[in-house]
């Protein structure tokens, strides 16, 4: 299952979405805006996310297709969030399901992971007077994915 | 024929618009359009210097300037990507 | 936040516990009753568990003391239920809060794969007959935790 | 002196019950209790044998068996666990 929304999510409710009593695992990642500081030390008052809906969803179903040939899972979601968003509000969901621990939390960090350097998401810090700053990649982001490598088929 | 252009995060930005559509007479490679760019705004020769931004076409990533589009055919300029 | 239980949690209302907009990245873990399969290869109907709840709390917190100690946690929130539950039911709950993911990601791991072997519960099948069998530990949470010996001080 | 002994998981099931309170007219170690325990039950041998079973005394594992008992002490006897 996944989702590119301008709505927020519930937690239980998408739990219910991947429940099921095969399942004795479920590693979850949520991302939120943290608040932040822009690049000129300036404290951050929200985010927009942009986002090429149709080239995401087809990354996203990319991603989730990886994580389901490389792990036991019997389920995995996602969520992502676009639009304007306030400090604290829910950014992204990451679940993967499976009958043992170690699968479902080592294919919920890969998804995120590869998420987070190659689907067509862009942020930017939001400030009072309207104001707009492009977030840039960061290198810990590509450092973290290489990680991968040798595990992805 | 018609292409589409579409511009996010800096891109989008700098050039104050989320898309094109544009018309040539005849079809054209990747390379041809991105000099047609270029000779039209000096803003895309930054925008094709910067080894970070990716080039999609019709949701499929272009690996040869070669490639020929055609007709209906949506190309993207991305950004290095920051959701998550 | 640690606590034994015998009641059910509500994701949503556990993570409010351990909002803030100081966090970026929460890791959820959560375990459930898997529909298992007894030794002698009959269907479970649900588990018991059991619990020394005044030597367990001692060692959840000392296993949350390592986690905060170890990795870059705004929250670590750990609650268990004990008693009878059903299949399906959850078990276990682990939210780890950071402002980046990889340290919520790797805490959270780690204080479950801990959990699993130095706290004191133990699990029974219940089958039909009020027949119970006793759940034994597995060689591979043994060894898995051994992954953290040089990481954790 | 009063000593709690407190039973969990297969231990608990073997011998029926959760708990047992047990006096000594005089101080004993661990080793000193478990000897009386097995001369009154045998089942306690097969406890005391079984090397993954753990002793905790007010909710510390016990390192050494002559570690000496206290009047009020609560010792445990702790099967490998199994939560999560």
């Amino acid at each position: 299952m996944i989702k590119i929304t301008n709505e927020s999510f519930d937690l239980e409710t998408e739990l219910k979405n991947v429940s099921s009593d095969t399942n004795g695992a479920y590693s979850f990642f949520l991302g939120t805006v943290r608040s932040d500081l822009s690049s000129s030390n300036k404290k951050i008052k929200g985010i927009y996310l942009e986002c090429y809906e149709e080239l995401a969803l087809v990354q996203l179903k990319k991603i989730r297709g990886k994580a389901l040939n490389n792990w036991k899972l019997n389920q995995c979601l996602i969520i992502h969030r676009i639009g304007k968003l306030d400090l604290g509000e829910k950014i992204v969901l990451v679940i993967t399901a499976s009958s043992h621990r170690a699968d479902a939390i080592e294919a919920c960090e890969f998804v995120i992971d590869n998420l987070k350097i190659d689907v067509a998401f862009w942020k930017f810090h939001l400030f009072d007077n309207d104001e707009k700053e492009i977030v840039l990649q960061k290198n810990f982001d590509n450092e973290k994915m290489l990680k991968w490598k040798d595990i992805i088929n | 024929m018609n292409i589409t252009l579409k511009y996010f995060s800096w891109i989008r930005v700098k050039l104050k618009k989320s898309h094109d559509l544009i018309e040539f007479n005849q079809t054209i490679s990747f390379k041809e359009l991105k000099n047609n760019l270029i000779s039209k705004d000096a803003i895309y020769q930054e925008i094709f210097e910067d080894k970070s931004v990716k080039f999609f076409l019709n949701l499929k990533e272009i690996d040869d300037e070669n490639q020929i589009l055609n007709n209906g055919d949506i190309l993207a300029f991305l950004p290095p990507v920051t959701g998550g």
